[in-house]
């Protein structure tokens, strides 16, 4: 006997494996940001009046606002690998893999100069609340973009997808799940921007 | 009714609130009993009947009756007249009703690693500023500043409470490190003491400690008064942080109040290093 | 995967590496029995200073330092590993990593775990995080002593934390990763005919189960990694401003919140204590249909009983901190859930005993174990109640009284529950039954034992005597009056320690020299007794099992024999 | 979704980029709106909204959501109602404590 329903959708449930698994692991991920932008909002209430606004202040806007476009970006690229997939269309597939890998790599060293810009002037996560949790918040969503990295360049690079000549169903099954993964990391920044960078 | 807890272990209560909170833990305990008595003779008597060696062949369907879900609902409907009836108006009593300063005697507790610093206003019914600058574990535990309005008459107690009978007491409860949490097992109290809050309690004693030491005679608690507990874990001292209590008649509380004036003024003579030749 | 089961395994692929769900189920069984049999010693140690403090504990006093008496910090250390290594390190991995991957696939007729090689990073983060949380005792800094709900500001000041937490982070993954499995397995890999309502009652509790991991987890997660911040980066997320700790001011942004901690650290541990009993009430199930040679007394109940009482368990957490100054709407609310929460539970157990009228009662270990767990999680849960009315937790809250409670809910419950199903399930992993007078000798003293440690909690809790005291409640004139009990209750646990060695001898000899058996040692109805014993390496049955009936068709009328397996037509 | 053919990828392909022009003016439009005065409360408001609809496209568009199958919407519905009750956890810190000060 087999593992079922691993390329095949079960009849019943019209989901396979992977896809039940991703969005189960996302419900969690889901709760583990959702616990601490709780964190986030409880704290902004213990905190003085003005506090968290006025070293919210500190931080960099533009730098930001390129820093979203350039993760909407990723994910747009992200979901053309997939549709190339689709559509047979291998040599496409790695352009736009590679352009999803570039623009992560892009947000990650604008990270790292916004970073090392507030370790310049002295802010680090003990300064204040409002940095610790910033830097918390951050943090482990840089986490999670090195992490969906180092899955995509898996199957950009030629030993991770030689899967694609012997079982293209399933590859192209594979390039979904990350995607969807990735779109998640996406989603997360989109609240991130605004409520660390804007109010 | 209360008797059979009583029996198994609850201290003599000696404050207005307390009693109604033994009513509850009365009538839970009771709803517990029957429902533990019900359910085992049932257990018992299906156990012993229906064995193997007795009864070979089991029956597919079982019990047809849904008596059981009668019985669940009456369950919850205890618990509904427990919440209603005892359970809200005992906490509103507890929250809402804190009464004001002017209306009860109003102390500080000011809970440290691994002691219980009381704080009384003096005659002037208020409590001057503290400071955490001014804080020094030896001479100003909760950094009291002396300057500030109201503070110079203001006494500080270590581990010492003192407070009349049959008067409203409240108690702002906070704390300098950890979390502790302010207990008093016989009357009823218990409130966690958090640091960045300051917590509310109150509760009016109707026994004075010389009335209580009568009541533990020939038990194995004889002689020993009431005492402060710490119910939260705080450290490797939580086990001895304890804190005594003295619950004075009237008269026997004015005295004391004079006696802790008169120690303040001794004290404040010398204002080099005060309280220096006292101890 | 490449589960082609020609090719030949060499030892450490097929036992230690092993991607099979059964080797990573017997993997965590012992892993989490050994670190039970651990933390059971850490109590003893601390029992030992209860009963006669300050007196050299015998035999190992010298690991304790030079007078061999246990000192504060120490006995703290121990506190916080008993229950953080009996409920994370020991219980969960137990009903959710062993029983719940061992048998989950085979009771519904499964291959093997949906993603086995995430079934195996599971176990091995389970057992990096167990071994981190062991080390801490042999760090410089000590092991965690702020209790296993790790308070803040004190885990943050005390020592040892750091490990604590870092653990914690490991094992979090690990459950998140396994009850992923678990829940896709169910879902995707139940054999055809196998519909949600012929699932066995197990099945279900894992599956509430794996919900319940799933989505508290992750707050905790993010409490911890938090917390860690405020030990390692010195930020002061739980840090209020204006502490003054051991005389001066600490020395941080301040302006945080202890109770954040609190509502997260809650927000995951109460659903947690049901992660502790479903997949024990799942076993009891099992086994008491099994031995009463009938179905289930309103199966339909109770499986909407315990979807109900996971899907509550989110809302009940700030039962835990009705102290911590809570005002009268959220009381109420909380109140209200928490007693909302134990009417599920009562309908659980009304039907289990109702299933026992007209039944058939074999008296095997099992059984003893199964029916022994009825009163006895009858009595921690009905000991819940007090605690979930605000009026009388104000009295017992933090007292043994609640220590009484969850042990009677967690040690003659869960643990108990436990022991059924490894004395239910132990023919199917070896071909072998243990022995039935061993165990026997085991569960008797075992449930005497068990009930002299806890029964006196309660008068000392009523009394008022506080938990976590090193000195037992010496020092307190109220508790005077019961300190009697003391030594009882360490009595009985050394006896009760004594009890488990025929369950050890048991377990051994019968691994050996056990009585051979069949497919179907106990005659039972359910999947899982339908593959041989031990199932088949990679995939369990020999054909795929298909399902015709419910799980528990004992004594089906005009049937030739008293049980109907789901397997057969 | 196997059964796509190519025609119907490539009307996907143009709702995705569709998507992708939605995201970008949104964004600027939620830094442009943080520029106005108003109130904190209308700010967050307005942030919220915005970010709502962002992730509301991503889900919906670049993560199926709309077509996805009904086990996993009741799953995120599950996850959502758990995740809401954990938002509400700083409410309860906020107006219903007996603390003075
Ligand atoms: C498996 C674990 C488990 C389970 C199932 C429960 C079940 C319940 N618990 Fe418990 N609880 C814990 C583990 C558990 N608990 C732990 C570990 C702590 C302490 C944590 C710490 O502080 O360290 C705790 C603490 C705790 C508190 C906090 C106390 C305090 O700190 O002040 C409260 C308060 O409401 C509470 C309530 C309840 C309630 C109402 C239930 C209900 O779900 C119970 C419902 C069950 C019943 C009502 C029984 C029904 C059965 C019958 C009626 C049949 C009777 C049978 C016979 C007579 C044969 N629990
Ligand atoms: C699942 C959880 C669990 C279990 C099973 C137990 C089991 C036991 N616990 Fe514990 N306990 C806790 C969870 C648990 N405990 C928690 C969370 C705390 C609070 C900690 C804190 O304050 O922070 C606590 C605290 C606690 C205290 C209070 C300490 C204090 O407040 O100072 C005491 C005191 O007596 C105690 C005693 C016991 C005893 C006698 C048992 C006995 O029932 C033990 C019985 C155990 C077994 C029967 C296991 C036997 C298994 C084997 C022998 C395996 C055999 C091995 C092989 C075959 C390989 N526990
Ligand atoms: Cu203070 Cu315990
Ligand atoms: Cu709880």
């Amino acid at each position: 006997m087999q593992i079922p329903y691993i390329t095949e959708e079960r009849p019943d449930t019209g989901l396979t494996n992977s896809k039940l698994g991703i969005w189960v692991f996302l419900a969690s991920e889901i709760m583990l940001f959702g616990g601490l932008f709780s964190a986030y909002v409880f704290l902004r209430i213990a905190a003085p009046e003005g506090d968290f606004a006025y070293w919210g202040s500190k931080l960099n806007i533009p730098m930001a606002t390129i820093n979203t476009l350039v993760l909407i970006s990723s994910s747009m690229t992200m979901i053309m690998s997939w549709a190339s997939l689709k559509m047979k269309d291998f040599e496409k597939y790695k352009m736009y893999m590679g352009l999803t890998l570039l623009f992560a790599s892009i947000f990650l060293v604008i990270k790292y100069f916004e970073y090392t810009g507030k370790f310049h002037h002295g802010i680090y996560p003990s300064s204040s609340t409002f940095m610790g949790i910033y830097f918390t918040l951050t943090g482990l969503h840089m986490l999670h973009i090195i992490g969906g990295m180092i899955v995509m360049g898996y199957f950009w690079l030629p030993f991770g997808n030689k899967m694609w000549t012997t079982e293209p169903e399933r590859f192209t099954n594979r390039i979904e799940i990350a995607g969807l993964y990735w779109h998640f990391v996406d989603l997360v920044w989109i609240f991130l921007f605004p409520i660390l960078y804007l109010l | 009714m209360i008797d059979i807890l009583h029996n198994l272990g609850l201290p003599v209560n000696m404050s207005i609130q307390g009693a109604r909170i033994d009513d509850v833990n009365a009538i839970i305990h009771w709803l517990m009993l029957i429902l533990f008595v019900g359910w085992g003779t049932f257990f018992i008597v299906t156990l012993v009947k229906f064995r193997a060696s007795k009864n070979a062949k089991a029956s597919y369907t079982g019990v047809k009756s849904h008596l059981s879900s009668l019985l669940e609902a009456a369950v919850a409907v205890i618990e509904v007249v427990i919440l209603f009836g005892f359970a809200f108006p005992i906490w509103a009593n507890r929250v809402t009703d804190v009464p004001a300063s002017n209306e009860s005697i109003h102390l500080r507790v000011v809970a440290q690693q691994f002691a219980w610093n009381i704080h009384y206003p003096g005659p002037d019914g208020k409590f001057g500023q503290t400071r955490v600058d001014l804080v020094d574990e030896q001479e100003n535990p909760i950094g009291l500043d002396r300057a500030s309005d109201n503070a110079s008459d203001d006494f500080i107690t270590i581990n010492q409470l003192h407070v009349p009978v049959n008067n409203k007491i409240r108690i702002d409860l906070t704390s300098k490190d950890v979390i502790h949490s302010f207990a008093l097992p016989e009357l009823r109290v218990k409130q966690d003491a958090i640091p960045g809050m300051s917590i509310p309690l109150h509760f009016t004693a109707t026994m004075t400690s010389e009335e209580f030491l009568k009541t533990t005679v020939g038990t194995s608690r004889e002689g020993k008064g009431l005492e402060i507990a710490c119910a939260q874990l705080c450290g490797l001292g939580h086990y001895r942080m304890k804190g005594f209590m003295t619950v004075h008649d009237d008269e026997g509380y004015q005295a004391w109040l004079v006696e802790q004036a008169e120690y303040l003024e001794e004290e404040s003579g010398d204002d080099d290093d005060w309280g220096d030749d006292d101890w | 995967m490449s589960n082609d089961s020609h090719h030949e395994e060499n030892f450490l692929q097929k036992y230690i590496f092993s991607v099979d769900h059964k080797i990573i189920g017997i993997q965590y069984g012992i892993t989490s029995l050994m670190f039970l049999f651990f933390g059971f010693c850490l109590m003893m140690v601390m029992r030992w200073q209860l009963a006669y403090p300050e007196t050299p504990v015998p035999y190992i006093g010298g690991l304790l330092g030079e007078t061999g008496i246990l000192m504060p910090e120490i006995y703290n250390m121990l506190g916080a590993m008993h229950g953080t290594i009996m409920i994370f390190l020991g219980v969960v991995p137990l009903a959710v990593g062993a029983f719940g991957n061992y048998i989950v696939p085979l009771q519904i007729g499964a291959p093997d775990m949906a993603f086995p090689k995430l079934n195996a990073a599971s176990y091995w983060s389970y057992f990096i995080g167990g071994v981190i949380m062991l080390a801490s005792f042999f760090l410089p800094e000590g092991a965690a002593r702020s209790g296993w709900t790790s308070y803040p500001p004190l885990s943050i000041f005390e020592t040892g934390q750091t490990a604590w937490l870092i653990g914690m982070v490991f094992l979090i993954t690990s459950s998140l990763l396994g009850s992923m499995n678990i829940i896709v397995t169910i879902v995707q890999l139940r054999a055809p005919g196998l519909t949600w309502f012929r699932l066995p009652f197990f099945v279900w509790g894992q599956f509430v189960t794996a919900f319940l991991l799933v989505l508290a987890f992750p707050p905790l997660e993010a409490a911890a990694v938090l917390q860690l911040m405020d030990r390692v980066a010195q930020t002061s997320f739980f840090l209020p401003s204006g502490l003054v700790y051991s005389g001066a001011a600490v020395d941080v942004y301040g302006s945080g919140s202890p109770l954040l901690w609190q509502h997260l650290f809650w927000f995951l541990a109460h659903p947690e204590v049901y992660v502790l009993i479903l997949p024990a009430m799942g076993i009891v199930g099992d086994v008491i249909a099994n031995n009463t040679r009938k179905p289930l007394w309103g199966y339909k109940s109770i499986v909407y009983g315990s979807v109900f009482l996971g899907f509550m368990s989110f809302i009940v957490w700030a039962h835990h901190m009705f102290l911590t100054g809570m005002g009268q709407a959220m009381s109420s609310f909380f109140q209200t859930t928490t007693m909302i929460i134990s009417i599920p539970s009562v309908i659980i157990l009304t039907s289990f005993f109702i299933s026992l009228w007209g039944a058939s009662i074999r008296f095997t270990t099992p059984m003893l174990f199964a029916l022994a767990f009825l009163p006895m999680f009858g009595i921690g849960g009905l000991t819940g109640l007090p605690l979930g009315v605000g009026a009388s937790d104000i009295h017992l809250h933090d007292t043994y009284y609640v220590i009484g409670h969850f042990h009677y809910v967690v040690a003659p419950g869960t643990i108990f529950a436990l022991f059924a199903g490894i004395y239910y399930w132990f023919p199917k992993m070896t071909g072998r039954k243990m022995s039935e007078a061993l165990g026997k000798l085991h569960f008797w003293p075992s449930l005497i034992f068990m009930n002299g440690i806890f029964l006196p909690m309660f008068i000392q809790g009523l009394a008022g005597v506080s938990r976590r005291l090193y000195d037992g409640g010496q020092s307190y004139a109220h508790a005077q009056d019961v300190l009697q009990w003391n030594e009882f209750m360490s009595i009985s646990a050394f006896c009760l320690a004594a009890a488990q060695i025929p369950f050890f001898i048991n377990i051994f000899v019968s691994m050996f020299n056990g009585e051979k058996v069949g497919r179907n040692p106990w005659q039972s109805t359910t999947i899982e007794w339908s593959a041989p014993s031990p199932p088949l390496p990679h995939r369990n049955f020999e054909n795929q099992v298909e399902v015709y009936r419910g799980p528990y068709e004992y004594s089906v009328p005009g049937a030739d024999k008293d049980f109907s397996p789901q397997t057969e037509k | 979704m196997s059964d796509h053919d190519n025609g119907h990828i490539q009307e996907h392909i143009r709702v995705y980029l569709t998507v992708f022009g939605a995201l970008a003016v949104l964004t600027l439009l939620t830094v442009g709106v943080s520029y106005l005065n108003v109130s904190s409360t209308e700010a967050i408001f307005l942030a919220l909204t915005i970010a709502t609809i962002k992730a509301s496209l991503v889900a919906g568009y670049f993560m199926h959501l709309i077509t996805e199958k009904q086990t996993i919407v009741w799953l995120l519905i599950l996850t959502f109602f758990f995740f809401l009750v954990c938002m509400f956890l700083p409410m309860i810190y906020d107006f219903d404590h007996t603390r003075l000060s």
